[in-house]
Parts: structure tokens; sequence; C-alpha cells
């Protein structure tokens, strides 16, 4: 930690290898709300994948390009709405505007990731924020997934609109979401920490005509 | 009286309605029997039941008139229990199923003797348009009284009073086509987008699609047409880039090609939506769509002639008459009287005698009718009296006669003598109007096509209209006006196909059709018997006469004044007649006397549906911390602050008994005071600002100094507005040199997060700083009472908590219960306090941990309302509460928080030199103690000097916060004082709606240790 | 219900998505202390509010979070072009049809700023 | 004039209703008046008729381009309620409400003011701070008012969900019993037909293209009828204020957004009075007719195409829905939109300008129907005096350069 970036900015590992018990943003609501287990009925399931690690990486693209594909092996997402994976599907890059992205990264590695990314970047204008704690991933599956989808976002999610490889921020029933499709069977939300439970009762109603089930 | 299952006028075959199929259904408390594939109007009208229901205004009997979305009269109630009551519901829309069940809205004690139908009879007379206004104004007293009973009479259905069963959804739908309307028009239109690979939307509003196409008696490629609409059908449901929606109505077009689709799921098959396999369906369903072009295809509404009585049930539109014989296999009547200006309506004629019942005669208002429908008429011996029409209908509750006459058309009057020939229906056409609804919806001015005697749509970029929708009638052109729309709507949508092949239709030769509206009387209209042209709403067009001699001449005060058009059918009917009435009284044309626009919704849409999920839990978000399960264990009471739920307080039991709020308030805040207290902060919005340039941004943004403020150091920020008034407060923490943790107000997270960006990046973009949300990331426990230490030593690793090394306004990093976190001391409260941020996916544990060791210190947890004392009786503010978008930061005495002599002209710094915000006597934040220790004065009583002057009574000010102090034992407030800081120590007054004037000191806005010496030990 | 095209996110999005801030090119003056009391309410309050074309600010509140610029038809609604901040305007009150296109390309000015 | 009562409606009716005369005339303009009031709504009627009624000025024009009473006052969901949280604006929305009380006495004509109380309710303790406040002024500056429990509410709107489980539970409310509605299109008949009476032209179709201006004074207008000359001229245009304004050289802090509206299908009696909740974002009220009458949010944007955008239609039908959960199956027949030129502090402009002998009355925002007969008292009081009326002074454009707002946003709990 002697760069001159890590200097001026305080970076802080949030997480432990403690053995301390977390509760993952839908914990309350299995609780509240119950989770239907899948049954044969069932025409979408959907499933929380917690704890992993969420950067958002603001900064231009020329500058971060090197740096993300040095560190990370993967390029930044060129395009707008771009959505960019690594070849074992557990890192993902996502365009979020101009100059910020969204890192997934499995979870343990966020800290690593950000102060790799930090030593490479040096003191270029750039900005890290580890939000880990923050949000939440839910996957949907199952072949009314996408209608469930257009019960819930006003964003186009048909196929020739919403090809694999694309995410987008959008507005999801009365709240926010990023969607994105890293393939063709699979959605994933990423939803902020306070709305999950929002968004869990919504995708049970919107579902329920499915017979929507929950994996945990 | 027909008896039950008789169905008299049902034919013994034709039609679409499933004969094998019997349903049982029940109307005004009377069983009767339908078919599937019926309408209640199609099943009502087979078993001749004439009445359907009482007019609005004269309570005259009214029976069905047409078979769509335009019929004015067969308004019904339906649904059996409470909760399922559906009101005013269309008969001609509404399918039959079994069970249905369904009355009249409006007659009383019943529709066949209506007691008010007397008085419509006798006191019509004196109900002219304008009548309310005329009247019932002395004494003004009484007006309310008047009131009453005039709403008694008023409106037509009713609303259930139990909550709704059902459940209504919404889908979001993008396109490349959107066809509305599923007749010919529309399936051509379909067909041909669809095979260009575009995606299309088909929305027809019927039971089922191909509209005109149902009950015509044209051949397409020598077949039935219906036959062709069964395979278009068929071929567009195979296509994957095709969805169908039958039962959804387009009501409202809104820009840039939005069009809302209703659809009804559920409403054919029961009055509350049954379940599906086990699983609750949706009653119905919203379509928001955002169509890359839309085509209309919506067809046209045939107009009636306006004539004597021609309300009486038996009157009918000519196409109703058509629709209800070829597709219900329904003759409503046994001697038809039909009335035209045109060929087409010649039709039901022609379908009345094949349907095996006698037409007594055609009376065409042409001279010389000669068209081929009127041959074949002619051919079938229907006898036809040219240049003649119905001026009046003879009857009671139904249709006995019709009083048909010569008539002049451009004189408008009778010629000669009339003949009166017996008949039990009149139907009647006085020509086509074009829907022209959607296209009007965002604007656009149709046009009058003197022509097509119709209005015609301008449509806006994006929408075409065809076939019927924009004046083409002959159905070979329909469907090649509609293939060629499907097709330019593609195209256009960036797609290419080959054009359609069509169906070989035979063209027939119609003759011109004659502008016939209001047809003449032997007697001047105002004397002539009522002739409706307004079904629903009682207008007559002796009604429009009169509005126009007093002065109502633009189109748009006579349908105000008259009430013409404001139904649920929002004038489909009656609007063209009633233009047309005006226009001939004023010797105007009808486009000077004005166009016709409409308004969604095309037809009435269920407020569920445009509610959808958006009801009862999910009608906002609640947003949780994560503590959230703990505080709800607890049984703390929530309260509500921009979506969060945040306890409120945390009641508890005591002797069996569960405490007030006062109760629990008062102990929380002696925990606090005296030992140590617990509050869960998660929900202060907090923003990670990091760049070369952000001590910079602070500097501009907030009122006070940031350039000194040291890594490891805490700042109270004030924000104001650039009109200087306050609009947030928190604090800010600097991480290093370059990177700071804003924290702001709970409801002001999102709204200081937009406004750092709109500095940013629209005023000083060449800032180095980036700004994101970390409010979710971190769960924030703040920690205060004297044993705070002890308690933090206790869980706390890593970190020095000696008061030396972490002094007030520092923050540290460490660990608590063996989670990373971060450790700021600032106190809200006035006490010792630390502030643990810890990753909110650990947040309980520590929560959790805090109370396993806090026991012994006496940890309590506290909600927001003892929050808010606390920091009332240290004189802090909250953003909001003791602010109101009208409070400088002078206002509120914190000068020290003000950088006058920072380089740069910070946000809000200009506006405080304005005469107004610089004033002295301003109202000003102080202080209130009251005169007696236990009055808690109430939060915006009003201060006065004077509690004995009159009323008008001159304000001081306010108060902002109220409360019970335990610890002062005394009652305490803050409040806003013109002139406040320089009144301390004089006596303010506080008058209350009882009566009571509360007396007060005005003292300074800090009430506990005004030295700040208990936060820094 | 507008469909407004993102000129950061490079699509079509739905309305709901955007906030309107009011007219555009508003900038803060550049010396505040010099500005009269007139000058100032100028500034903070008074708007041309024209009946036709008008040039507005928004932002992608749920999308990429930029700001923007819309030049918009307050009557027929019709949205004739969006713009980055920064750039100007080629629709205008002057030139409804568009201004020559020399003209528009000497007018871009410094990325992100209002005037 | 012709007086309207009972017994002349029943002579009327014996003579088949023949003989009703115009309620206004259609004259030609003449070349000068004494004073022009642009804009022929409820408000410029109102002007011209207290002009001629109260201060002898008969000699008036009112000027108005499409027919009289076309704009908000034909759009409006009819509200009238004077509870106004600051000093100013409760005095000026009182005035009105002691005129709207006599009104059809006076007029003649049956406005059907009804009287049926307003309901503002509040959802959060911040709601029911800000009613607290608001109420307790009220009655200090001679405004009814108290503040309700639920249980009282309950009594007084029983259709209204005041459980606990409500999404928003409703914690109480501040109850303006004075408060109702009227029926708007009346308003501006009664008025056009009383000031007609008296003598004022009411020139419909004639649409004011410039001003006449010479030195700072003004001496006329440009219409498409020809120049009319006036040294005195009043603007009352909502919904186009600024456009006017602009003609005359002025700028006005000034913008015109929609507000949308909607009604349902007639139903029988089922509400009672007036409710309104700012925080859920819907008000509703039911009309003598039978349809409940619902009032939207101001959309965020610009715009004179009186017509809004569909998702504030979906939340204020969310809103009513919540407040009346049996309303669901209730059917929406009609929506519609105006255009409402709001003002920074959401109080109107009542005021000279930079122009000797223009004056505007503009910026109402949602407030303009309940006001109608007060604004336009005070305004034909200043037109015709040449001095700002008391109650109208206050509403000065140059508070925006002083800083001397009267921020009705904030305080007074409620926008409409």
């Amino acid at each position: 930690m002697s760069n001159t970036a890590v200097e001026t900015v305080r970076t802080f590992d949030t997480r432990t290898e403690a053995k301390i018990p977390v509760e993952s943003p839908l914990t309350y609501s299995y609780r509240r709300s119950g989770a239907p287990a899948p049954t044969a009925k069932s025409r979408v399931v959907m499933r929380e994948r917690a704890f992993l690690g969420h950067l958002v990486l603001c900064g231009g693209a020329v500058v971060l390009d090197g740096a993300v594909r040095a560190v990370l092996g993967i390029s930044l997402p060129g395009e707008p709405q771009g959505l960019v994976q690594d070849d074992e599907g557990k890192r993902s890059i996502q365009w979020v505007s101009p100059d910020e992205w969204l890192v997934i990264v499995p979870g343990g590695e966020e800290f690593e990731l950000e102060n790799r990314l930090r030593a490479a970047l040096g003191d270029a204008h750039f900005a890290i924020s580890n939000v880990s704690g923050g949000q939440t991933l839910v996957e949907l599956e199952g072949e009314a997934a996408r209608e469930v989808l257009m019960k819930s976002v006003v964003y186009d999610v048909h196929p020739s609109h919403f090809p694999v490889g694309k995410g987008v921020t959008t507005i999801f029933a009365k709240t926010t979401v990023v969607l994105r499709r890293p393939s063709e069977e699979r959605w994933e939300l990423v939803v902020r920490r306070s709305f999950a439970d929002y968004t869990y009762r919504w995708l049970l109603d919107a579902g329920e005509e499915y017979a929507i089930g929950v994996e945990r | 009286m027909s008896q039950p299952n008789a169905q008299e006028n049902r034919l013994a075959q034709g039609g679409r309605i499933d004969r094998s199929r019997r349903l049982s259904f029940t109307f005004n408390g009377k069983t009767y029997q339908g078919h599937a594939g019926d309408t209640l109007a199609s099943a009502l009208l087979a078993n001749g039941v004439d009445i359907v229901n009482r007019s609005f205004k004269y309570s005259r009997p009214r029976g069905i008139f047409a078979a769509g979305a335009e019929e004015p009269n067969a308004l019904v109630q339906l649904g059996v229990s409470e909760a399922g009551q559906v009101p005013n519901v269309r008969a001609t829309q509404q399918a039959l199923y079994d069970g249905l069940t369904a009355r009249s809205t409006n007659g009383w004690p019943n529709v066949q003797r209506d007691l008010m139908g007397l008085v419509g009879k006798l006191g019509g007379g004196f109900m002219p348009p304008g009548f309310y206004y005329k009247t019932f104004m002395a004494p003004a007293s009484m007006w309310m009284t008047y009131e009453k009973v005039i709403r008694k009479g008023a409106g037509l259905g009713r609303s259930p009073l139990e909550s709704d069963p059902d459940i209504y959804d919404h889908m979001h739908q993008h396109c490349d086509v959107l066809v509305v309307g599923a007749g010919p028009a529309g399936l051509a239109a379909a067909l041909a987008a669809a095979r260009s690979g575009a995606r299309v939307i088909v929305a027809d509003e019927q039971e089922e699609m191909g509209g005109t196409l149902l009950d015509s008696r044209e051949l397409l490629d020598d077949k039935p047409a219906e036959q062709w609409v069964a395979e278009t059908v068929e071929a567009l449901s195979n296509m994957d880039n095709v969805t169908l929606l039958p039962r959804t109505t387009a009501n409202g077009y809104h820009d840039h090609n939005f069009v809302t689709l209703h659809e009804r799921r559920t409403e054919h098959l029961a009055d509350t939506a049954p379940l599906k396999d086990g699983l609750r369906q949706v009653r119905s369903r919203l379509h928001r769509v955002r169509a890359g072009r839309v085509v209309l295809a919506t067809g046209a509404h045939e107009r009636p002639l306006v004539y004597g009585n021609n309300d009486v049930p038996g009157n009918m539109l000519a196409g109703a008459v058509s629709t209800y014989v070829r597709r219900y296999g329904v003759v409503p009547g046994n001697k038809l009287v039909l009335s035209v200006s045109n060929d087409h309506a010649y039709r039901a004629a022609l379908d009345w005698v094949e349907a095996g019942r006698d037409v007594v005669a055609i009376a065409d208002a042409r001279a010389n009718p000669d068209g081929e429908l009127v041959e074949q008429a002619r051919a079938k011996g229907i006898r036809i009296i040219a240049g003649a029409a119905v001026v009046e209908a003879k009857g009671d509750a139904r249709v006995s006669a019709a009083r048909i006459a010569k008539v002049d058309l451009q004189g408008f009057r009778v010629v000669g003598g009339a003949e009166t020939l017996s008949c039990d229906t009149i139907a009647s056409s006085g020509g086509y109007s074009p829907v022209i609804h959607l296209a009007s919806h965002t604007g656009s001015r149709p046009t009058w096509n003197e022509e097509l005697l119709g209005f015609v749509p301008n449509t806006v970029k994006g929408v075409a209209a065809a076939g019927g929708a924009r004046g083409v009638y002959a159905t070979g052109a329909v469907l090649a006006d509609g293939a060629e729309a499907g097709l330019d709507a593609a195209t256009e949508a960036g797609f290419s196909a080959a054009s359609l092949g069509l169906p070989r239709v035979a063209e027939r030769s119609d003759g011109a059709a004659v502008a016939l509206y209001q047809v003449p009387h032997e007697k001047a209209t105002l004397r002539a018997p009522k002739q409706f042209v307004d079904l629903q709403n009682d207008v007559t067009a002796a009604g429009i006469e009169v509005a126009t001699r007093e002065g109502f001449e633009s189109i748009e005060h006579v349908k105000r004044y008259t009430a013409m058009g404001f139904g649920t059918d929002q004038g489909k009917l009656g609007n063209i007649n009633g233009m047309a009435i005006a226009a001939r009284v004023l010797g105007r044309s009808i486009p000077e006397v004005g166009t016709t626009v409409f308004r969604p919704n095309y037809t009435p849409v269920t407020f569920g549906a445009i509610v959808g999920r958006h009801c009862g839990e999910l009608f906002d978000p609640e947003r949780y911390t994560a503590m959230h399960q703990w505080h709800v264990e607890q049984g703390a009471a929530f309260e509500e602050v921009g979506q969060w739920m945040r306890p409120w307080y945390f009641p508890r039991k005591v002797n069996g008994k569960t405490e007030t709020m006062h109760e629990a308030v008062a102990r929380e805040c002696l925990a606090v005071r005296e030992k140590v207290g617990i509050l869960d902060a998660s929900t202060l919005g907090k923003i990670d600002i990091q760049g070369p340039d952000a001590r910079e941004f602070l500097g501009r943004v907030y009122t006070n100094k940031w350039a000194k403020l040291a890594p490891g150091r805490v700042r109270y920020g004030l924000m104001c507005k650039d009109d200087g008034m306050v609009f947030d407060d928190g604090t800010t923490s600097c991480l290093g040199d370059n990177h700071f943790l804003m924290t702001t107000s709970t409801g002001g997270a999102a709204t200081v997060l937009e406004w750092l960006e709109i500095w940013h990046q629209t005023e000083w973009p060449e800032l180095d700083v980036y700004f994101n949300s970390v409010t979710d990331h971190w769960a924030t426990m703040t920690i205060t009472g004297p044993e705070a230490r002890k308690l933090m030593e206790e869980v706390t690793t890593e970190v020095d908590l000696d008061k030396d090394s972490f002094k007030f306004m520092d923050w540290k990093e460490g660990k608590v219960a063996g989670v990373p976190a971060r450790i700021f001391r600032i106190s809200f409260t006035g006490e010792l306090a630390y502030e643990i941020n810890v990753q909110a996916n650990y947040a309980l544990h520590v929560w959790e941990t805090l109370f396993a060791h806090g026991d012994k210190y006496g940890l309590t947890p506290y909600g927001t309302e003892t929050m808010h004392v606390l920091r009332a009786e240290k004189g802090f503010i909250i953003a909001g509460q003791d602010t109101d978008g009208s409070v400088t930061p002078e206002d509120l005495g914190m000068h020290w928080a003000i950088g006058y002599d920072k380089p740069f002209s910070w946000i809000g710094k200009r506006a405080l030199t304005r005469p107004d915000t610089s004033r002295e006597n301003r109202k000003q934040m102080v202080g209130l103690k009251p005169k007696d220790p236990t009055v808690v004065l109430e939060e915006g009583a009003q201060i006065v000097l004077d509690p004995n002057h009159s009323i008008p009574m001159p304000m001081e000010g306010h108060v902002t916060s109220s409360y019970y102090s335990p610890t002062l034992a005394s009652g305490f407030a803050l409040a806003v004082v013109k002139g406040g800081h320089q009144k301390m120590g004089e006596t303010v007054y506080l008058p209350m709606v009882d009566g009571q004037v509360h007396e007060a000191e005005i003292v300074s806005p800090i009430f506990l240790d005004p030295k700040g010496e208990r936060q820094n030990v | 219900m507008f469909y407004i095209h993102c000129p950061y996110c490079g699509e079509y999005r739905e309305e709901e998505e955007f906030h309107p801030k009011g007219e555009a090119h508003i900038a803060r003056p550049a010396d505040p202390e010099n500005c009269s009391d007139d000058e100032w309410g100028d500034y903070l309050f008074f708007r041309d509010n024209p009946r036709g074309i008008h040039h507005e600010l928004w932002v992608h509140a749920v999308g990429c979070r930029k700001f923007f610029n819309i030049t918009r038809n307050t009557v027929s609604y019709e949205i004739l072009e969006t713009y980055k901040m920064g750039e100007q305007p080629t629709y205008t009150a002057e030139h409804p049809e568009g201004r020559p296109s020399a003209e528009a390309e000497t007018a871009s000015l410094r990325e992100g700023v209002r005037a | 004039m012709q007086r309207y009562s009972g017994f002349g409606l029943v002579k009327h009716a014996l003579s088949h209703h023949e003989n009703w005369q115009r309620q206004w005339r259609n004259p030609t303009p003449k070349k000068s008046y004494d004073v022009i009031i642009v804009g022929g709504g409820g408000h410029g009627l109102a002007t011209a008729y207290y002009l001629a009624k109260q201060h002898g000025i008969t000699n008036v024009a009112v000027i108005e381009k499409g027919w009289l009473g076309g704009g908000n006052t034909a759009r409006n969901t009819t509200i009238v309620r004077s509870n106004y949280l600051w000093d100013e604006a409760a005095a000026l929305y009182e005035h009105s409400m002691k005129l709207w009380e006599g009104l059809s006495q006076d007029l003649n004509y049956n406005v059907m003011f009804s009287q049926r109380g307003v309901l503002n309710l509040g959802h959060t303790l911040q709601d029911m701070r800000d009613i607290q406040r608001r109420v307790n002024a009220n009655r200090l500056n001679g405004v009814d008012g108290e503040v309700v429990t639920p249980e009282q509410i309950k009594e007084i709107e029983p259709l209204l969900d005041t459980s606990k489980r409500a999404r928003y539970p409703i914690l109480g409310a501040s109850w303006q019993p004075r408060g109702g509605v009227a029926r708007h299109d009346a308003v501006a008949w009664g008025f056009a037909r009383g000031a007609d009476a008296l003598g004022v032209d009411i020139l419909q179709q004639t649409e004011v293209t410039g001003f006449k201006i010479r030195d700072g004074q003004i001496f006329g207008v440009h219409t498409n009828r020809g120049d009319i000359e006036a040294k005195t001229v009043g603007c009352v245009t909502a919904g186009n204020s600024g456009v006017m304004a602009k003609m005359a050289g002025i700028k006005l802090p000034l913008e015109s957004h929609p507000l949308q509206a909607l009604v349902s299908e007639p139903l029988k009696p089922v509400l009672n009075t007036v409710t309104m909740s700012n925080h859920v974002h819907g008000y509703v009220s039911q009309s003598d007719k039978g349809d409940l009458v619902i009032g939207a949010g101001i959309d965020g944007y610009n715009g004179y195409g009186q017509r809004g955008s569909y998702p504030t239609i979906e939340h204020t039908l969310q809103a009513i829905v919540e407040m009346f959960p049996m309303f669901s199956r209730v059917r929406m027949n009609r929506q519609w939109g105006g255009i409402v030129d709001t003002c920074p502090d959401a109080c109107p402009i009542i005021s000279k300008t930079k122009v000797k002998g223009l004056y505007f009355n503009c910026g109402w925002g949602t407030g303009g129907f309940k006001a109608t007969p007060g604004s336009a008292n005070v305004f034909a009081a200043s037109l015709a005096k040449g001095e700002m009326h008391p109650i109208a002074a206050p509403f000065s454009i140059d508070r925006f350069n002083t800083g001397a707002l009267i921020d009705e946003h904030g305080a007074a709990g409620v926008a409409h």
C-alpha cells in the first residue's frame, strides 16, 4: 500500500475471513414471505446469489481499459449496455454509464481486485467504490422468466432487443434494477439491499400465475 | 312477458353462437337462457326483454340500441357478491356466462314501473338545458338540501362497498407494429406487417376477431367472409412474431406511440376471476405498448337518425339489427321499419326478411335510391318510400308504430301528411362516423369530409388509419387499404416484405348517401316530441336549440351546457348529430361549429387494471435495514421516513402492560442520558466521494469550510440551494486527502446525490471527482451515552478508544464484534457517541453482539422519537422538520457554519444578501420553554404576542419541534420566531384550537449542556 | 409518454427512466458576488417558458445518471433532438428546421457546461 | 338581464322554452375601452364583472381567443378551499371563499357551490406536523379548520380506509367544513352573463397578437380583429401567461406544465366530501352527476399540449385505490389535461409590470379555480385604482428578486 493513489484514497476491506454469521439481503424476506420450492408446475425459478463482490468502477474508458484487462483478464465493454464475462462466467464487467462500470466477482475477491486495479491505475483519475454489502444478485430462469420481467420492467426484454451480453439499469415496478442477460436461459437482477424485500415480494406476486419457485 | 327458456327471438339457425351450450343468467331478478357466444345484449334480445334501463334525466324506458362499444342505453350493474359488483357494464360488450347476474342501473322501484319516470314525464318540460344553473338559488341556505336530492337521482350504477377480491397486472410491451382492430383492415394490416418479420401486436375489443366480417353478407374468394377471418387469425396465431390480443381494447393513444391496451382476461367467465389450474389469474391486464408504428383499423360507427321519440325501446341502429341477426341468430322484433340515408343500411332489411320476419317499409331520405342493395330489397318485395324518413316513433314501453313522412332536406321541413305504419322495431342509419378517437388523443384535430359526411383523422407521425377508420368502407377497398397500411408500417419500421395477396371481393355499387341528421318534424323542434341526440344523457335536439339561442354557439359550449357527449359512451353516437343540429340552428356548416376531439379512454377502464399490482403492500416499496428482523421481533413501532421503515420506539411490557409511546420514549431518553442506548442509523444517506477535487467540490456545495479537514476527521456541513435556503445537512468524513464519506438525511439521500451530480455534470465538469451511493453497503449503529465507551471497549479490537487518541469528531478503522468497522465519534444526542459502520451482511451479528455485552451497561435500543427528543434538547435541527425551504443558515443561528470568506461563491451565498433574506425580523430558530413545565406544546402551534388580538391575529412564528424531556423534567420546544435571536427571555403566547392559551419563554435552542462537555469526554 | 433517446446510452428509453430538470442552458453567473439582486433573481427563477421549441435539461435518473439536453416542442411534444451537456442545439426557435451545419459545428462548447 | 327563478322556469316551459334570451351578447369590438381584460376564463370574466359592479367601470372588453371559460376553468377538478398556510395566501383564498359563499345569489346563476368539506389527509408524522401548523395558522387567520383523528375521518367519509393495514395508514387530517366543490362551467357563464348585463363586451374568437406600448405605457392591443385601445390592460391568461408577457417584452418566473385529471363513470352517491392526500398523491370528490372527479399531480416538464404523461394517471389511481380499495372495480371514463402556470413558490403573481398600465394576474398553478372570485375581486380593485389592493400586494413579481417568496410548497402540505 505504498502507491500514492492508496494514500489519498482510503481503501478498506469490509469482509472478514472470521467465521461470522452473515445475512443476505433476502434473509428477512424468506422468513417474512416464505420461499415456495420449485415444483414441476413452476415455469419460472428465482434464486439469490448472495455475498458476491460488487465494485463500482468510475473513470474514462481509455484510462480504465488497460488496467481492467491486465488485472481481470477481460476487456471493458466498449459499447453502452455491454456485459462482458470471463471464460468461467464468474467475473463480469457491465457498462453502466460512459464513465461507470459495475464489476461483479466471486465474494472475497473484491478487495484484492480493488487494490490491484488501484495499483495498475496509479495517478489516473478514477474511483472505485465497494458496494458488496449494498446489493445482491437475483437470478430468474425458466420459460416464463421473460413474461415475469415484462410485468416488472419498462425495458424491452425481447431477445431481438435484449440479446445475451447486454445489461441495463431500468425501472423495476417502483424501484430500480440492473438487469442483465448473461446466458440464453438466465436473467440476472442486481438489486439494492434495502429494496430487495420489495423486489422479492413483487416477483413472488408477479410469478404466481407461473407457479414461481425459489431455489435456496 | 316472455317465459324463461323461451328465447322467442332466437332464430332456429344461424349466427356464431354455440347452441349446444346453454347458459343461464339473471336480469333484474329473473332467470333467462342464452348460449355460449352470446353477449348479454343478444341474450336479452333473444328473450324479448325490451326495457333494460331508465334514462338518466327523464327516467324514460330504454332498450338495447346498438351492438357494440357505442351502446348508450344498456348499462347494467353486474355481480353477485358485494365485493364483485361492477357498475355500468355495457350489455352489448359483456359476454354471457353461466350464472351471470345483472340489474338495470336506473329505475325505481324497477325499470318496468318507474316512479321517477312519472317525474320525467311531468317535469321533463321544466328541465331545459342549464336547468340547475337557473334555479335552487333561494334561499342560499337551502342549496345543500336541494343538492342531496339532486345527487340521489344522479349516477348510473353503484360502486362496490367492499374491497376488490381480484388481482390485476401490467405487461410492458414493445413492438414494431401495433394494429388496433381486427376487422378486415386490421387483419390485412397485421398479416402484411407480420410477413415482413416485424414484431406485431393485434388488439381487438371483441370476443372474437373479425369485426364487420363476422356479420357481413359479402363473399371473400367466393366464401363466407368469416372463413377468411378464421384462416387469417389461424395464420397470425402461428407466427412467433405476432401477439394476438382478443377482448383487448386500445383505450388511449399517448405521445410517441405509447398505447394502453386493456385486456379483459376473465370478465367473460365470471364476475370475479376464477382459479385456473388452482392458481389465481388476473381479472384484467393493462398492456403498456411502445410501438414503432401504429395502424388504427378501428372501423366506423353508424349514426342513428334523430326523430321524435327515437329513444323508445325498439328503436335501434340499422347495423345492430344485422349484427344481432347474423352473428347471434337473434331478430330483435317482428315488424321492422327502416329509416336510412344510405345504401349500406339496407342490409338490415335484407337480413330481417331472410330471418323470416316482416319488413314493413324502408323510408329512404333520398329522392331516387338506386344502389345494388336497394335493388335487392326491391326484389324481395320490400316497400321503399323514397324521399321520406321516420319522423316520430309511437309507443311507450316498446315501439308500436312509425310515422313516416316525406321530408324536404334543404328546407328542413316535412312535406305533406305523414303515414303511420304499425311496427315494433325502427332501425335507422344516418351514415357512418370513422372511429377517430385514438387518432385525436394527442390533440390532432380531424377534418370534416363533406363527401364522406364524417370527420376523418389527421394522424401524427408513426400512426396511420386504415379502412373504415378513415372513411374507406367497401370491403375490397378496406382489405387493400389495411394491407397497404400494414406494409407501410413494417417498411417504416425497417422491415421489408412483398405485398399481400388479397381475397377477391365482388364490388358492390352503392348509391350516394345524403346528409341527414335530425329529421324534420311537423312541429318546430322546441314543440315536437323529444328527439334524442345523446340518449345516455337525455340531450335532445330541442335542448341544443335552446342552448344556441342562449348564446352557446361553439360546440364545446353546447356540449358543456347540455352535457352532450359527457356520458360513458362519450358521444360516439350523438356528437356528430349534435354538431349538425347546432350548425343548422346557427346557419353554419358543421366544421364551422367546431370539431370533435376525444380523450382517453375509448371505453371505460377498470381502475384496478390501471393500478395493476401497485396496490396493497406493493403500493410503494418499504425499505428495510439489515437489522429489521430484530426490530420486528422486539415489537418496535415503526415510523416511515422516505420509504424506510425506522423503529419509532420500542415499547416494553411492564407488569403485563405495554408501555405507551410517552413511557417508552422517556425510558429510552433516560437510558441514553444516564447509561447507553443504541440506534439503527443505517438509513442515513451515505455518498462515497473520490477525486483530487473532492475537497474543492465540498467547499462549493456546503456553506462551511472544508479546505483543512484532515484525514481521520469529521465535520458537520449545511447545504443550501442557490436561493440561500437550507435543504439538507449531515456530517462528512475525510477518509483520505482525495476521499470523503458524506452522510445525508434519510429522506434526502437520493436528492443530495442528484444535487451533487447536477452541479458536477452541468457546471463544474472540470472538477475531478466521482460520487457513488454506498447507503446500502453500510449498516450504521449509534452507541451513545455515558457508558458507551465501556461497551465499545468490550467488543472493539484494533482501535484505541482512549479519549485522547480517539477524540470527538475523529473516525477510526478497526473491528467490532470481529467485523471490520469504521467508527465515527460523532454525536446527535450530545452524549459520548460512536457511530459504527459495518458491511450490511454482518450487521445483525454486530448488533446482537453489542446486546450480548450491553446488558450490564443497560444498553437500550431507541427509535426515532427518542432520537428527536435528544437532538432537540441539544438544539440540533432536522432538515425538513425545523426547516421548510424558507429558512437560511443565519435564521438557524448557525453563523458558525457559514464560510463567508471562502474564495468560491458557494451555493446559496449570494442569495443571503437579497433584501428579504438579509432583513432583520426574519423568522429565527429559538428555544421555547413553556411556563408550565407539564405542557408539551403542539408541533405547529402558532406563536403570538397578544393572544387577545382580534382575528386575524398577527402570528410571529410557530413551533417546529416539541417534546417532553425527562432529563429537564419539562416540556420544551424549538420554534421559529420573527427576530427571535433578539428576543431571548421574552414571553410569547400560543393560542390553541381548544381555547387554551399557552405561555412560553423564548430561550436558547440548546437546552442541555450548552458547552458540549458530555459528548467530549 | 415520451420515448427519449439518451445520448449517452445511445438508445431510446422510456420516459419513466428520466426526470425533467427545467430549462436548459441556464448557467450559474460566473461571478455571483457582482450580480445585482435582479440578475440573481433572473438566474434563480425567470424562465423563457416558450410555446413551441424548448431546450430543456433532463437526467437519465434510472439509467446512466447523466444529465443531457432535449429540444422538444412544448405543444406537439415532439422531441427534435437530444444532445449532451456542452453541446448546442441544432433546432432552435430561429431555426425550427435545423441550423445550417457550419454554424452548428462552431457552436460546440466544452463538455459538461450548461451555457 | 332575464332573471332566473323556479317560477321563471315554469313560465318558459309553458312557452316551450322559445323565449330564453342570450346569456351574453356577441358584440362587435369597439375602437377603445377604459379597461381591456385579456383572457375570458373565470378570472378574466369575474374581473370584468367586479370592475363593472363594484367600481362602476363598464366600458370594458374581455378578449378571448377561443370560447369563454374554455381553458382551465373548464378543466379543473372544481375544489374550493381556503386553508392555505401563509398569511398572505390565506387572506387571498379566504377573501375568495367569502365571495363564493354568496356567489350564486349575487350572479343569479347557480354555480352549485357545495360546501361539503375538504379533508387533507396526513400519512406520516411530518404530514401531521404540517397539518397542525396549517390548521393553527388558519384559525388565527379566521379560516375554519380543525385537525381530525382517523375515527372522525371515518365518520366524515366512511369508505376511506382508515385501518392500520394500509401501506400508508391515515394518521389524521385537516378538515375544512366550508370547503367543497362548485360547478366550474357555471362559474364562467355566470360571471359572463353578469358582466355582459352590466355592459361589458365579451369578445370571443378574438386573439391578442401584440401589445401597443409607447414610452413604457400601454395603450392598447393588436388583435386578429383589429387594434383595440385601452390605457389599462389586465392579462389573465392562465396557461399562456408567459407567451403574453413575452409580447410585452416581459419575462415571468413561470413554467407552464400539464396538470391532468380524470373522471370515473357516474355512480350513485358514494362520497360525502372532498378527500385530498398529498403524500400518496391523489384527490377525489364526487360530482353531482355521480362521476368520481380525480385530480393528478403536475407533470414535471413544460407543456402546452393539454395532456401529460400516463404514469401520472397511474400513480393517481394507485393512490385512490390505496385510499378507497373498493374503487378498484370502478371504471375510469375520461382523462384530460390543463395547462397550469406554476410559480417557484406555488403562489400566484398579481402584479403591475414595468409597462405602465399593464397588469398580470397569473401563476396560479393548481390554485386557480378556487381563487376565481377573490382573485378577480382584488385584481379589479387594483385595475380600477391603479394601486394594488392590499390583499394582492404581496403577490408582486418583485418578490422573486427581493426573495420575499410565499412558499406554499414545503409547508402547506397540499399542493392543490
